[in-house]
């Protein structure tokens, strides 16, 4: 019972990052029907600026440095994405398959800018302290970096759902999402909410990506281990729908890993796969239906 | 005999400078390329060749289509690694003697079952046809019954080639893993793969293919089944409602298109570096043969050939003389194209076309500019 | 009404059709009858369902209950293309026409439906009757080499309305044909609407009051997913109080619009 | 089929055309092959050496990645390849000429690893190549070098099983690391049940069929065997299986990226260092930089060249690779093993008075050189070189030092022919 008890924390814990980057997506293709394969490379972004506080706070500040970057990179990222919003995405709308290739693109670019800017190399993200380690409830070990994670995931799904549920700001993208001509004749300004939805889901990936670095190693091609699976999240989960997201980046967390586990890890990703194909057969629509009417 | 000679005589100026455009690039292919490059040149744009012939079964899908195909890597690879088996039992003498990864790296004692059949050179060519068409077949029934399209498609199939990679590095011991079946030495027909003579056999026969899948395709397209291909692309649910069933058009598209990766594949193991590994039928390697046909126009079967082979001597080039700026410009390039100039290198031809001929009666023009373009 | 006692032909025969979108009924329990060669209007304010009520006949929506008799066989539960080969023809709220292929092509693939595969895979040689015939009808002979793309919105209207004469339906069912035309191309719709009716029976969804009086054999009123008059004539329709309140009553709120745009 | 017979029935005037095109093209371009095939085979042959020291300078091949995922660990060997040849080009260059690189990327793809392989024999002229990391790189270059009778040099570790008469491999086979290693923790560390974890490619697939025969030959008991696709940085199954199945010390064979999460994970996972011992083959100096020192720490690593190996010859090896790439740069093995291979094939240079390949092969035998990690001699039958194996453990500086050392440098023996129990490897001669 252990081992399995163990897999599912484990499935959850991977469910909690897929969810943290799926988040990000949900903005960005969800709610605008753009696919932007850059997306890996926000994340990975987001890991490079706590590498980069923490060159800059020194080693002794990580705690610091750490908790400062969640913020910057929120900015960083955002920043990123707004720069390829107003750039290049904003001449897109409408030709979803056209935005997932210029943004292929533009992640390759990206891949090789930060080579060229960080080295080939992998860098060294110091963990604080007080993520190091783990505790043990009922046999299962959870340790303490991958409990802050599953808490992050938490908070800002938290903070998600009440940024779109509740304030102004979410029902104008709301609206947007649902029918851009008719919320741009009623008064909504759609470029600027297509903005800093960008912005935001931007910014999301860049947070995942601090979180991230206190997993695995930070290095130019992070992001790109990770994107599909996100994506998969979100057509799993449904277009643009919070809850479909969290449902969908849960099971697909426990799945794999239990996948894994029966199996072995090359397996267990074709097992997810053929899964996923045949879930979509009863509900090509995802988790969560949507209204809406889908990308063309 | 002489309607019989008539039959030769194009009936209007379109047709006219087709045929002699397909004439001049046969020509260029068949004689003036084999003069002017050196063996190793010429095998390399052999290996050309044949991802020309898969991107011209992504121009059908995806520019008149609209399925945007970003899986193709595993249809090449099943084509690749069909004829691949063939090669690597033919280096070891044949059936009951195994492949040397086999022995270095599992136990077996036996050749595997799967591999049994592929000690027949026709089992395995046609194998390399049969199944991607009818995995795709599959595949897409599946997909586009459920009305999955766009780019929910599109990540589907990336993340079909990502698995089916991941399939093959995890089955090391049947297949050899993320080294993939390489020959030292091997033939197929008497023809070997390491001999420049046979070498230039071979390019020959790669070029004839392209050369027939070209017309097929052309074929395909000009058909009234091509014109529903593009009818799918912009309006699906108007084909669906004049009684059409929007899946099947859409499914023979996806396997015709998997079936050209196919034979891609297959010819692909003949020529150039002679080796298929999961390194060439991954996500990435799909996206480059999406690149290709961006580059050369995505609903143009003369873009798809043209840009295979433009942007892959453009790779080979740049990344010798400067190889940490390839990636800066294969994205700056993909980027362009896509965002700016999404008709490609076809596009660029019927604007300059128009430009030189720019007094061709507006009627003509208007009609024969989407057969032209999928040509 | 459904007891009439001299029995005219009902060609397409709706009981309790019922549609609900995660617990939104957007149909809920209609009876529709159209009789053989009528051409019969469905009217009613935005988001009364009308339109979803065409797409459960064509297929488009699964209906949650109810049945769609045509022809005395049962459609729920049939595949789009499976209808439309049964004799059911729709046009749609904005024209869908295939812009990147000429008229003509339009008209030849609207045509050529019941091909097989292996015959549509050959080269199309000239054009049939039926295609002549509805660019004459559509009045669009002389841009018939046109790209449907670089049509007028009326135009586009008609070669909708013209791939589907082609097909030599029984049924056809139209979609709000004259929204947003100008008063001449309203006239020239209604005249080829008449036209149509000559050969098939009419199903017609529209706002148009002025446009109704003019070419409505039998008219049905919806309201909110209901019936709220079951089929009369034009005149019958007018002099209902009930009707002219949901038509002046009710304000098309931006709310509304959106919301069947959402949906 | 459908698509040709409506190709075929259409009784239309073009496509009586393209059929004859297409015959007529087919008959003519075969009879060209057939006539210009034989003046052109007879020239491709034997050339390629001829023209290498022809000029002034005399060129050799670098190729290696300098972009996908294996440049992390290619570019370092680059620079140790291009320092070597900038430093006998100071003294003088080999037979008096100076040496001209000509640096191709593979891209971590392993058919433009063939491709640049054949550019820079046919094209470029190399006398030889320095390059490859990947075992599949290696594999896919093989028939180039052979078929084209050229050199390669190859700078790395690797599964052994394989002795190419065209390349010389500078890196160590399975007995001179591996086995080791193995016998390290048999007899200092007493480990009786011993945990598998690698990258799911041939390298770790390999060195683990050999593990498992010494193991049974040695009774140790093997408690499981995993491995994680490349690339991968999602360890908490391989993690969790590590912990139940109560083993007492991991082989790693882990690639690049992968074994910092694979540090980090099992360090969240209770499961430091102190606790569990870890022998990695695939972590030096450079890895041990990204992944932090903190994280290692006391890691056990199995190599035959550490930065802090002794000797004069390595001091001033690494006083020339600082000062030539920056003082935060490390050395370690496969970055000595290339240094070493470029000094290998111009000693053999110098010795032979020419670049002809068979030549500089036959030089090469028994070649001495007296490398940074020791005196290495390069054997005349497989074309590897003697080693001395070294075990380390990783210190707080990120560095390693040696706590164990093999008698002397260990003969080369890829096919394992001199140990009874690998029998069971069946080595089959290529």
């Amino acid at each position: 019972m252990e081992p399995i008890l163990n897999q599912l924390f484990a499935g959850v814990s991977y469910g909690s990052i897929l969810l943290l980057i799926a988040l990000g997506l949900t903005f960005t293709f969800g709610q605008m029907g753009v696919i932007n394969m850059a997306h890996g490379e926000f994340i990975m972004f987001g890991a490079y600026t706590t590498y980069v506080l923490q060159e800059v706070l020194g080693k002794d500040q990580i705690t610091y440095a750490f908790l400062l970057s969640l913020p910057i990179a929120l900015v960083v990222a955002g920043a990123m994405g707004l720069l390829l919003e107003m750039t290049l995405i904003k001449r897109l709308y409408g030709r979803p398959l056209d935005t997932l290739l210029v943004t292929w693109g533009v992640a390759l670019v990206l891949q090789q800018l930060a080579r060229d800017i960080f080295g080939a190399n992998n860098v060294e993200v110091v963990s604080p302290t007080w993520l190091e380690g783990g505790i043990t409830v009922f046999g299962i070990d959870m340790a303490y970096n991958r409990l802050f994670i599953i808490g992050l995931a938490l908070a800002i799904t938290a903070a998600a759902w009440v940024v779109v549920g509740k304030l102004k700001q979410g029902r104008r993208m709301r609206a947007v999402m649902q029918n851009r001509q008719l919320a741009g004749a009623s008064g909504i300004n759609t470029p600027s909410v297509d903005r800093r939805t960008f912005f935001l889901g931007s910014g999301l990936a860049g947070v995942a990506g601090v979180a991230i670095t206190q997993l695995g190693s930070v290095g130019p091609n992070l992001g790109t281990n990770y994107i599909i699976d996100a994506f998969l999240v979100v057509i799993v989960g449904g277009l643009g729908h919070l809850r479909g997201a969290v449902i969908a980046a849960l099971a697909l967390g426990i799945l794999n890993s239990l996948a894994e586990y029966w199996s072995s890890a090359s397996l267990g990703k074709v097992i997810v796969f053929m899964a996923i194909v045949v879930f979509l057969q009863f509900r090509p629509q995802g988790i969560v239906a949507s209204e809406s009417r889908g990308l063309a | 005999m002489t309607t019989f000679v008539k039959s030769f005589v194009p009936s209007n100026r379109s047709e006219w400078s087709s045929r002699a455009t397909f004439v001049a690039v046969a020509i260029l292919f068949l004689f003036v390329f084999p003069a002017w490059l050196s063996d190793s040149r010429l095998d390399l744009m052999a290996s050309y060749v044949t991802y020309a012939i898969v991107a011209l079964g992504i121009a059908i899908a995806w520019g008149n289509g609209g399925m945007l195909v970003l899986g193709q890597g595993l249809f090449f690879g099943l084509g690749a690694y069909c004829v691949g088996m063939y090669l690597a039992l033919v280096e070891v003498g044949g059936a009951p003697n195994l492949p040397q990864f086999m022995t270095l790296l599992g136990s077996q004692e036996t050749l595997p079952a799967l591999w049994e059949p592929f000690n027949n050179v026709w089992f395995a060519l046609s194998a390399a046809v049969i199944v991607p068409v009818t995995l795709a077949t599959i595949l897409g029934t599946l997909i586009f019954r459920s009305r999955i399209r766009g780019p929910y498609f599109a990540i589907l199939t990336q993340a079909l080639a990502g698995a089916f990679a991941i399939l093959l590095i995890g089955n090391i011991t049947l297949i050899n893993g993320t080294n993939g079946i390489t020959t030292s030495f091997s033939e197929i027909f008497g023809l070997s793969l390491f001999e420049p003579a046979d070498q230039r056999v071979l390019y020959t026969i790669v070029v004839i293919v392209l050369g027939i899948a070209f017309l097929l395709s052309r074929q395909m397209l000009k058909s009234r089944y091509g014109r529903l291909l593009l009818a799918v692309r912009d309006a699906e649910d108007r084909v669906r409602f004049l009684g059409y069933s929007a899946t099947k058009i859409k499914v023979i598209a996806f396997a015709t298109a998997a079936g050209l990766a196919g034979v891609g594949g297959a010819l692909f193991v003949l020529v150039g570096p002679k080796i298929i590994s999961p390194a060439s039928v991954g996500i990435i390697p799909s996206i480059t043969m999406v690149v290709w046909v961006a580059v050369g126009g995505r609903a143009s079967l003369a873009g798809a050939i043209a840009g295979a082979i433009l942007v892959n001597t453009a790779e080979f080039e740049i990344s010798s003389a400067a190889p940490e700026y390839w990636l800066y410009f294969q994205g700056a390039l993909f980027i362009g194209v896509v965002a700016f100039a999404p008709k490609g290198l076809a596009g660029a031809a019927t604007w300059l076309k128009e430009k030189v001929t720019s007094r061709g009666s507006s009627s003509t023009t208007s009609t024969s500019k989407t057969a032209e373009e999928a040509a | 009404m459904t007891t009439e006692p001299f029995l005219i032909d009902e060609l397409l025969k709706i009981r309790g059709l019922e549609v609900d979108f995660d617990g939104f009924k957007a149909v809920d329990g209609v009876d529709l009858d159209v009789r053989l060669n009528e051409v019969h209007f469905l009217i009613g304010p935005n988001g009364a369902g009308k339109t979803t009520v065409i797409d459960c006949v064509t297929g488009m929506t699964k209906p949650t209950d109810g049945s769609i008799l045509f022809d005395d066989v049962q459609l729920r539960g049939k595949r789009e293309n499976a209808i439309v080969k049964m004799g059911i023809g729709r046009t749609f709220q904005t024209a869908s026409v295939f812009e990147a292929l000429t008229v003509e092509e339009n008209l030849d693939l609207a045509a050529s439906f019941r091909f097989s595969m292996l015959k549509l895979l050959r080269q199309r040689r000239g054009t049939t009757e039926a295609v002549e015939r509805a660019l004459e009808d559509t009045g669009l002979t002389d841009v018939r080499h046109k790209e449907a793309g670089t049509l007028s919105h009326g135009q586009k209207q008609w070669l909708e309305i013209g791939m589907l004469l082609c097909q030599d339906p029984k049924l056809l069912l139209l979609d709000e044909p004259v929204a947003g035309m100008s008063p001449e191309e309203r006239t020239r719709t209604g005249d080829l609407i008449r036209l149509t009716a000559e050969r098939c029976t009419v199903l017609c969804v529209e706002h148009d009051m002025d446009f109704l009086r003019r070419f409505a054999d039998r008219v049905t009123v919806m309201d909110e997913g209901k019936i709220l008059k079951p089929a009369s004539t034009v005149a019958e329709v007018q002099a209902d109080e009930r009707v002219q309140e949901i038509y002046i009553g009710k304000g098309r709120g931006i709310e509304e619009k959106a919301e069947e745009a959402s949906t | 089929m459908q698509t040709l017979g409506g190709f075929v029935s259409t009784r239309e005037k073009g496509s009586r055309f393209w059929l004859a095109a297409i015959l007529v093209m087919c008959l003519s371009a075969f009879v060209a092959v057939g006539c210009g095939s034989d003046d052109e085979s007879s020239s491709s042959g034997s050339s390629t050496s001829s023209s290498a020291d022809s000029g002034d300078t005399i060129k050799v091949g670098i190729l290696h990645s300098l972009s996908g995922t294996m440049a992390i660990s290619e570019k370092s060997v680059v620079d140790a390849e291009q320092l070597a040849i900038k430093e006998i080009n100071a003294a003088g260059g080999v037979l008096g000429k100076q040496i001209e690189p000509v640096v191709e990327d593979g891209a971590s793809d392993w058919p433009t690893f063939a491709e640049k392989a054949q550019k820079l024999i046919s094209e470029d002229k190399v006398a030889a190549v320095f390059g490859c990391w990947t075992s599949a790189s290696r594999k896919a270059v093989l028939p180039v070098f052979e078929r084209n009778k050229a050199l390669l040099y190859y700078p790395v570790q690797y599964e052994g099983m394989e002795a190419s008469p065209y390349i010389f491999y500078t890196g160590a086979t399975t007995n001179q690391q591996i086995i080791p290693a193995l016998e390290y923790l048999k007899e200092e560390k007493k480990v009786k049940k011993l945990f598998l974890v690698g990258s799911d490619y041939v390298f770790p697939r390999t060195a683990n069929k050999e593990i498992k025969l010494w193991a049974k030959a040695n009774g140790m008991e093997i408690t499981g065997e995993e491995y994680a696709p490349l690339g991968s940085t999602e360890f908490s199954t391989i993690v969790n299986k590590v912990k139940a199945s109560d083993s007492d010390a991991v082989f790693n064979t882990l690639n690049g990226d992968s074994n910092v999460a694979f540090f980090k994970q099992l360090d969240g996972a209770g499961l430091p260092s102190s606790k569990l011992p870890i022998v990695s083959v695939s972590i030096a100096e450079d890895e041990v930089r990204a992944i932090g020192a903190d994280k290692v720490e006391g890691q056990i690593v199995a190599w035959n060249y550490y930065q802090t190996t002794p000797g004069a010859a390595n001091e001033k090896f690494v006083k020339a690779y600082k000062a030539e790439y920056g003082d935060d740069r490390v050395t370690d093995d496969p970055i000595e093993a290339a240094y070493v291979a470029v000094y290998l094939w111009a000693e053999a240079v110098e010795k032979a008075g020419t670049t002809d390949v068979e030549k500089v092969k036959e030089a090469s035998k028994g070649l001495e050189f007296d490398a940074p990690e020791g005196k290495v001699v390069v054997d005349d039958e497989n074309q590897h070189i003697t080693k001395t194996a070294r075990i380390g453990v990783i210190n707080k500086e990120g560095l390693i030092d040696t706590v164990w050392e093999s008698d002397g440098p260990i003969e080369p023996d890829p096919f394992l022919e001199s140990y009874p129990w690998a029998k069971g490897m069946t080595p089959v001669d290529g």
